[in-house]
């Protein structure tokens, strides 16, 4: 299959010195291939531009002086890369985008830990109540956020309290740190997660973990040397998947903290730092966007070398 | 701890999920559906705070609680469903069309693009990362792009009576954010650009974990590509499939963010923006009782589907 | 230390039962061989054993320990599967090292034993090879050696050398004997090769539709098979059977006839019986000169001629008027077709007349409704019966 | 697990705060220690921190152990006004002092969040807020017992800016313009003037550009400033009924003259042929985007060269007399009217009115007493006269009291102390939202129908009287 | 029709050469066996065949067609996999149908169809079962059956019985061959099994590290080695091999001596050669009566007894101080070693001196250093033309 892959790509650029049209397509009906080529390269065009045209737009947004910003064609009207600049110091943007990554990171270990071990089981056990408990994890998922806010509000700043005989302990005050949104985030994104990893974790044939099991692994340890490293194409992508969902998430970013990046605002809250009572510089939030979508640029980058992996192959005779 | 039965070992390794969400999810689900029993009017017979049990629901479902929702924009929309009436039934039949059309054109794209992805050619990594980052685009910043650009005056994409541009020539109006059916139409397109990765990416998945070895059964067997594709990787991806198309279905149909920051809640209300209008409004029992309901709706739609494709599924 | 021994065990899946009521005991040391038609239930015997599988009645026990509702690290077992089972992820070395790493041996422990094992199944310099890259055979040695690198009590191998050419298998089985001689490990091991049984089991188990038929050493399974299962099962091409009943004579078949004292076997006279002879007890008249105990001359038609190298192999048609038939399994059973071996050199041809003889101490006499084994080899004629060697004796 | 604490979120969703008193009277003593108060601000305060600080200690006199701090909540207002009414709510302590849109500030004094001033601050501060602060902003800053329950900081007040190079063109110059800034003009001569000014100016696309996008910003202040300029009302009498009480006052929106402010804007988006068109205005002369503007998308084209006509906040003022933009060349009146004051039915209507925003500082009755206590001399320094008109040139906040207006100190602010005059006159016709708890809501159904009615899809007789039948199911809500 | 021509095919994989240089015709209707040590290249050959790999070089030809870049599909082949890799996801039917389906055949006549073959692979009653819910045998026969459902022009098979019982690999032997004949395909095979081979080929390929070897029917294998690694690998147990040299007398080895005219083979006196004998043709004196042209007497110690149930293994040693050795590859290639047969009846034992005589028309004679054949079979011995009953005359 390498092979047919490899004679795919050196064709590629052949193609392109072909001679007309007719005699193209006269080739196609020859050999399909080329057709499928076609339709591959077509595809292909077609979705770089639907992607990528909002970010150009983005791109002669933040290029164009704000005052400037008005019956915009296709291009900058003026050009002021120096916006760049300005934005990190109108807002302290870095710090933003760097909470948003802890915030991201934080909650894509939790949900991937956790997610895990109940994908694995959903996934590879058979036991009374598992269809139940799925559909009841799902049903999370269900709600709007806004209907989880006020008591979790309340959770996090210390005003929930349990009485305990003598004793009424309160919540701990967490406003301003990491964990009134880390925890929320975490058990909204995790049915997702399960969902996905119950899939991928199902599909591993049995005679590995099996093998893994003789070896001398407990069923866990076949689950972390075996069976997540076969998912590598799921696992990586809940993690990407919950990672981006953090880095969207705005409704908890927004009221689990004063908005400050001292306070562990995200990077939405840095973003609406930019916009003033009536003003909104728009190339300032433009930069900002383009800068702010690196850090999952970067993520996508690393992360898709694990969606990519066919593994499967050699492992089994059966 | 191996010593456990299945059925222990099951509910032991369960056991930190089921306590996250439990506390986390769980518990603030019930207090705010103790909230939806209580009035929260500052005015009117029952008072902020009185216990009003079900009145909530009830008002919901006769209407009589409309006054609290953003109104519908386009009167034509509040034909009224069976059983639910006014700006609710209004907001529920806007919520259905961009639950129904985004999700369908986001899974065919997103199939595509899967299998776009999954071939090899040179600066495929890239081609990747251009594919996924719509997704990674804050919906603030999403909503500004969209708003920008349908902005008369501003954007490319709306001109004027005088200067029509292409999408006014093919019947775009040249308010379209002002305008429910063009905003509806344009808030789909902005979440099929944005959402059609998340699909992509799960497919890609799918599609990169099946073992490559039963193509060259396939291939040898005679199939086509189309083939290979209906009869091995269509089967292979559709748990994967389907658990992407179920989560975008729940998804879609709690959708807020990306109408917020486009046209505007009053312009294309969905349920979810009854939710946190009223939330917005300080009126949290109205809020929790419209949540409940649409997490009720959502769970039927859910279920039809699920039935649907439980065998295919084969999960739950 | 590494005695396995299965009590009752039944393993049913939802409407099959793979395993039945076995009752099996390995002593510890021992190398068992388990045999038996494909899909009889060997794999899931092994399963049970390695913990993989629950039985669903019965218990297990290893080095006298009950280990039914144990988890197989806890077991001491390292197991060859059938489907081989390599980690895709890893590569050879990895793969062959998994378990010593598992147990955190030391480094150099580990280069040591995963060289020794790589040695012994010839995969020297393909350590860092992925099990992609490599061949059916070269992913089966490194199963093999993902088991022997460690230091089991048990060892299950399921079919270990099924995909190795007969050269490299006969390597590996002596290795794998050397093995058990130096580790002194119970080995339990399942195998289509005669051959493979035969030489390396101190015991071999044969199994049929999930249950035990027989527990014997290899010997003894060839030549005095408990029942008609094990007789047609064990030894390659398999033993003639004539179908016949048992008279005041002996046996008297269609065409085939051995006389004894029907006194000597468990059955009435006038119960069917059937007459079973392994291909290289039967002789053509010129062969037998050196035959002791040769029965009653059988008239037969050579049919197809299937030369081996080292034998050929000689269809024989009884009844001039029976067809044609390639089926070898269908003439095994049919009581007008004998198969005989004869040596390479025999200047037999097709379609010839032959009289054949057969060696009366290797004829094997069964209930053909119960399939029991009724007696093995005659005693020399009974002119002959001075001799000391009546096995009917013994057989009673 | 129980929920306790805070103001009861949890009973019911939302704020009966009995168990939180916001009427003791705090200790006004000067606090000696160190103290650090912590300020809800907007980023234009964050990032002015280090000036704001010189003018409470220099011009306010503020002790120096007091010391501000400031989070830059959202300038994005309903998310401000979401998260204070979580930490009013839930009983934080943090932050003590949070500036507070004067268009929500009522609900919060509602439901018993805010601290009651009237009762705990020093008296001299409470009168001098009653008598001498813009009169308007005042209301939106008190209770229906009408204690004071927050400090104006300053008043925002909408005017129209327009081309004077353009008006030039057309025939009109400095004397009128002169007259302009202080004499309204009504909407009949405003239109006039416009088109002929569009004719003059051919390459010009737009003639008057404004807000009516479905938002707050058009319930509260484009349409209440038109339809106020026709003598109309949302409940009845301005002065009796703009505060509550709920359910108790008339509904007026179907009311002929705010029906003919809706013509009239419908004359002005497509002209006088329309089938609403009201007599007398010309039409054509504003486009339809103005649908879907709200405040920057609207000032766009104008800041861009390409309209004559602008109403907007003065902020705006700032950007579009800036040196590079317009400069002299940018004209400011009031707003126009429908009718003479003295010609409408109600008090507070007819004549050049202007939409009344700006800000409040408001106290958290949580916060603890040493805090209170500074706070209130942070408060009083905010108060000071010269530490407002320090404010106006450092942050563009109009001094909350009319007479500062008249200072030379505020003249001097760059661009926008040229244009004083004209914001007193808008300042003394201000007209706020009708704000209560019920006004959210309120202001919702009123956006859409006026958008709605304003773009065609309804008749303006139609879309009004289906509004007062919202509103009225509000104010009768259960 | 389904001639299958490889053409200077090699393949290279990053850094192993898998086939070199192989040029293979097989005829159309023609049932080639390739067999070769693990890893040698017979799956890779078999998959440049189907199109699954294209050769790094050279060219294939099916049926007369240059087929080097077309897609599998259209080749017109099937294929057995030695991964057996049935779809997970499919029933045994539909795994058993699915080129049927491909091809859109109607219903009927895909049942009827799939019915025929599950009936072949013995697998009635289990159409409805998953993979993952059967036996390794059971999945190696779906696999079996959904290659002969379809009418290709060529049949690739990859160790197609390497999970089946003894028994039933007979039977599908049969029904493989019956298939043959009827539908008149050209088959390609890959086996481990000599059994395998040599009864249903009609040709032998054979292949050592990606280079073809020699391809002629079994016999002619089996008898005629062209050189030292087919004569080693064909034929189990292996060859005897005796290293020596060529003398004036013939072949002078350290203990075995077999004198002939050195002038009959291909390289002159003093080169080293080694002789190659069976070990059934290796013969004890007392059965040497038998036997026309024995060679001289070679004295040798029995070591180890192998009994196989229809013949026993002998291992003999020649010198006295040979160390006990158990690898039977060693002994194979040692000189001081031999590997006999004998009957099972023999009363031979162990550590037992003996005296042996070859088959002098079964030695066959290589040339050491290349490995090529030089002789196979020596002429009966001049002298004793006459008088064939004494072995030990004609010895000198
Ligand atoms: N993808 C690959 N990358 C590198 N080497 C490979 C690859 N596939 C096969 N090989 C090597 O090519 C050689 C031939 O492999 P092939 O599978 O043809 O052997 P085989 O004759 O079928 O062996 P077996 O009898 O063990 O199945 C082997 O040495 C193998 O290791
Ligand atoms: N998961 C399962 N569900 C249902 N039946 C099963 C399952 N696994 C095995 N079986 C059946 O149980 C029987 C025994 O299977 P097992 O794998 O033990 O056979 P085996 O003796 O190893 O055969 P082979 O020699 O073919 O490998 C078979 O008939 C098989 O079809
Ligand atoms: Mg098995
Ligand atoms: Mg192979």
């Amino acid at each position: 299959m390498a092979t047919e892959q490899g004679t795919f790509e050196k064709d590629g650029d052949a193609e392109i010195k072909r001679g007309p049209l007719e005699r193209w397509v006269s080739t196609v009906i020859k050999n399909p291939k080329r057709a499928y080529r076609a339709m591959f390269y077509v595809a292909t065009v077609f979705f770089l531009i639907t992607t990528l045209f909002p970010f150009y737009w983005l791109l002669v947004l933040s290029l164009t002086p704000n005052e400037l910003i008005s019956n915009m064609g296709l291009l900058p009207k003026g050009f002021n890369p120096g916006v760049f600049v300005t934005m990190f110091e109108r807002v302290p943007f870095h710090l933003y985008m760097f909470n948003s990554f802890v915030l991201g990171l934080s909650t894509t270990i939790i949900v991937l830990l956790l997610a895990s071990l109940a994908g694995y089981v959903f996934g590879r056990l058979r036991f009374p109540g598992r269809s139940l408990l799925m559909l009841a994890i799902l049903a999370i998922s269900y709600f709007p956020p806004a209907a989880f806010f006020l008591p979790l509000f309340q959770l996090f700043t210390g005003g929930t309290s349990i009485v305990l005989g003598p004793i009424t302990v309160s919540s701990p005050d967490l406003f301003n740190t990491p964990a009134p949104m880390v925890l929320p985030f975490s058990a909204l994104f995790m049915p997702l997660s399960i969902f996905i990893l119950t899939t991928f974790y199902g599909q591993i044939p049995d005679g590995l973990e099996d093998a893994a099991r003789v070896e001398g692994t407990t069923r866990l340890g076949a689950l972390f040397r075996v069976i997540i490293p076969l998912s590598a194409p799921g696992v990586a992508t809940a993690g990407v998947l919950t990672f981006i969902s953090v880095y969207n998430e705005f409704f908890f970013s927004f009221l689990m903290n004063n908005g400050e990046a001292s306070s562990w605002a995200p990077i939405v809250a840095g973003i609406l730092k930019y916009q003033g009572q009536f003003d909104t510089p728009y190339n300032l939030m433009a930069a900002a966007s383009i800068v702010g979508v690196l850090p999952v640029a970067i993520l996508v980058i690393i992360a898709q070398e694990r969606i990519v992996s066919g593994l499967t192959a050699g492992a089994l005779k059966e | 701890m191996e010593s456990l039965t299945e059925t222990q070992f099951a509910y032991f390794l369960l056991a930190p999920a089921l306590l996250i969400l439990l506390v986390i999810a769980l518990y603030p689900l019930i207090q705010t559906f103790g909230y939806s029993l209580y009035a929260d009017q500052l005015t009117g017979s029952a008072r902020l705070g009185q216990f009003v049990g079900l009145q909530n629901y009830i008002d919901l479902f006769t209407g009589a609680r409309d006054f609290a929702l953003p109104s519908a924009f386009l009167p034509t929309f509040t034909t009224s469903f069976p059983f639910v009436t006014g700006i609710y039934s209004s907001a529920l039949m806007v919520t259905l069309i961009f639950t129904f059309v985004s999700v369908l054109f986001e899974t065919l794209l997103g199939f595509v693009q899967a299998l776009v992805l999954d071939q090899d050619f040179r600066g495929r990594r890239w081609v990747r990362v251009a594919i996924i980052i719509p997704w990674a685009v804050p919906i603030v910043i999403q909503g500004m792009i969209w708003y920008l650009m349908f902005q008369p005056n501003i954007g490319f994409l709306v001109g004027s009576a005088d200067d029509p541009a292409f999408l006014n020539l093919l019947g775009l109006s040249y308010t379209p954010l002002r305008n429910t059916a063009d905003s509806l139409f344009l808030i789909i397109v902005g979440d099929v650009w944005k959402t059609t990765a998340f699909m992509a990416l799960l497919i890609l998945a799918g599609l990169q974990s099946i073992d490559r070895s039963l193509y060259d059964v396939a291939k040898v067997s005679g199939a086509t590509k189309w083939q290979q594709f209906k009869m091995i990787t269509f089967p292979l991806i559709l748990p994967t499939v389907l658990v992407a198309m179920l989560f975008r279905t729940i998804g879609a149909m709690r959708v807020y963010g990306i109408i917020e920051t486009m046209a505007g809640c009053t312009t294309v209300p969905s349920l979810s923006c009854l939710v946190v209008t009223t939330f917005n409004n300080s009126m949290y029992a109205t809020s929790a009782t419209v949540a409940f309901v649409t997490a009720g709706l959502i769970g039927i739609v859910v279920s039809v589907y699920i039935s649907k494709f439980a065998d295919a599924e084969g999960g739950f | 230390m590494g005695e396995v021994t299965l009590e009752d065990v039944t393993k049913r899946y939802d409407d099959v039962t793979a395993v039945e009521d076995m009752d099996l005991e390995i002593r510890d040391g021992e190398f068992v061989c388990l045999v038996g038609p494909s899909g009889c239930g060997k794999s899931t015997t092994m399963e049970m054993i390695a913990g993989l599988t629950m039985p669903t009645e019965g218990q297990v026990f290893i080095g006298g320990r009950e280990v039914t509702n144990l988890p197989p690290k806890d077991r001491g077992v390292a197991m060859v599967f059938q489907n081989i089972a390599l980690f895709p992820h890893m590569d050879v070395y990895d793969n062959i090292s998994f378990g010593l790493r598992l147990r955190k041996y030391d480094k150099e422990e580990i280069d040591r034993r995963v060289e020794r094992a790589s040695d012994i199944v010839q995969l020297e310099g393909m350590l860092d090879r992925m099990p992609d890259e490599m061949s059916g055979g070269q992913r089966q040695r490194v199963a093999i050696a993902r088991a022997i690198v460690r230091n089991p009590e048990v060892f299950l191998m399921d079919e270990p050398l099924a995909n190795l050419d007969a050269k490299l298998r006969v390597h590996m089985r002596t290795e794998l004997q050397r093995l058990h001689k130096e580790l002194d490990t119970t080995i339990v091991y399942v195998t289509h090769d005669q051959a493979e049984a035969m030489t390396m089991s101190d015991r071999i188990a044969v199994i049929d539709s999930g249950q035990l038929q027989q527990i014997d050493p290899p010997l003894t399974c060839y030549n005095e098979p408990e029942n008609l299962f094990v007789a047609g099962f064990i030894g390659s091409p398999a033993m003639n059977f004539v179908d016949g009943r048992l008279t005041e004579t002996g046996f008297t078949g269609d065409k085939v006839e051995v006389d004894f004292d029907p006194d000597v076997v468990d059955a009435s006279v006038g119960d069917d019986v059937t007459l079973g002879i392994r291909p290289e007890d039967v002789y053509t008249l010129n062969d037998a000169t050196s035959l002791a105990n040769p029965t009653k001359q059988i008239d037969a038609v050579t049919d197809v001629l299937e030369p081996m190298g080292d034998e050929i192999f000689v269809y024989l048609l009884l009844s001039e008027d029976a067809e044609v038939s390639l089926d070898e399994e269908a003439r095994g059973a049919m009581s007008d077709q004998l198969l005989m071996s004869v040596d390479p050199d025999s200047d037999i041809t097709e379609d010839e007349d032959v009289t054949v003889v057969l060696d009366r101490t290797k004829v094997h006499l069964f209930d053909t409704e119960t399939g029991q084994a009724l007696m093995h080899g005659l005693a020399p004629t009974t002119t002959a019966s001075t001799d000391s060697s009546t096995p009917a004796e013994s057989d009673d | 697990i129980s929920s306790s604490g805070g103001n009861g979120n949890g009973d019911g969703g939302g704020g009966g705060s009995d168990d939180t008193e916001t009427g003791t009277a705090i200790d006004t003593e000067e606090v000696t220690e160190d103290i650090t108060i912590q300020i809800a601000g907007d980023s234009r305060m964050s990032d002015n921190i280090d000036g704001i600080r010189d003018i409470l200690h220099n011009e306010g006199g503020l002790a120096d152990n007091i010391s501000i701090d400031i989070i830059a909540g959202s300038q994005v207002t309903n998310n401000r006004q979401n998260q204070y009414q979580q930490w009013l709510g839930s009983g934080r302590e943090e932050p003590t002092l949070l500036l507070m849109d004067s268009g929500w500030t009522i609900p919060f004094i509602a439901r018993n969040q805010i601290q009651n001033l009237s009762q705990t601050l020093p008296s001299d501060m409470v009168s001098t807020v009653e008598e001498e602060y813009f009169q308007a902003s005042v209301g939106t800053a008190q209770g229906e017992n009408g204690d004071l329950y927050a400090i104006p900081m300053f008043p925002d007040f909408p005017t129209m800016q327009y081309r004077k190079d353009l008006l030039r063109n057309a025939g009109y110059g400095d004397s009128d313009f002169e007259k302009w800034a202080t004499e309204s003009m009504s909407w009949e001569q405003f239109s006039k003037i416009t088109k002929e000014a569009m004719e003059a100016n051919s390459d010009i696309q737009y003639g008057f550009t404004f807000q009516a996008s479905a938002y707050e910003g058009l319930s509260c202040c484009d349409f209440n400033e038109f339809m106020t300029s026709y003598g109309g009302a949302y409940f009845g009498n301005p002065e009796e009924n703009l505060f509550g009480p709920i359910g108790d006052r008339p509904i007026t929106v179907d009311e002929q003259q705010v029906i003919d402010s809706i013509k009239m804007v419908r004359t002005l988006l497509n002209g006088e042929d329309d089938e609403h068109a009201l007599d007398g205005i010309t039409g054509n002369i504003a486009p339809e985007a103005v649908l879907q503007w709200t405040e920057e998308p609207s000032r766009k084209p104008f800041t861009g060269g390409d309209a004559i006509m602008h109403r907007n906040w003065p902020y705006s003022i700032n950007i579009n007399g800036a040196e590079d933009a317009f400069g002299e060349d940018l004209g400011v009146m009031p707003i126009p009217y429908g009718i003479p004051a003295e010609e409408a039915e109600y008090p507070m209507t007819g004549g050049p009115v202007a939409a009344l925003g700006g800000w409040h500082m408001a106290m958290n009755p949580s916060a603890p007493d040493r805090k209170k206590q500074a706070a209130v001399q942070v408060l009083r320094a905010f108060m000071q006269p010269e530490a407002a008109l320090a404010n106006f040139g450092l942050q563009g906040w109009i001094p909350p009291r009319p007479e500062l207006l008249d200072s030379d100190r505020a003249a001097e602010v760059d661009v926008i102390g040229r244009y004083l005059p004209q914001l007193k006159v808008a300042g003394e016709n201000a007209i706020p939202r009708p704000v209560t708890v019920v006004w959210p809501q309120q202001s919702s159904q009123i956006a859409s129908a006026v958008n709605a009615a304003y773009a065609g899809e309804k008749a303006p007789q139609q879309a009004m009287s289906d509004l007062k039948s919202t509103l009225e199911q509000i104010e009768q809500s259960q």
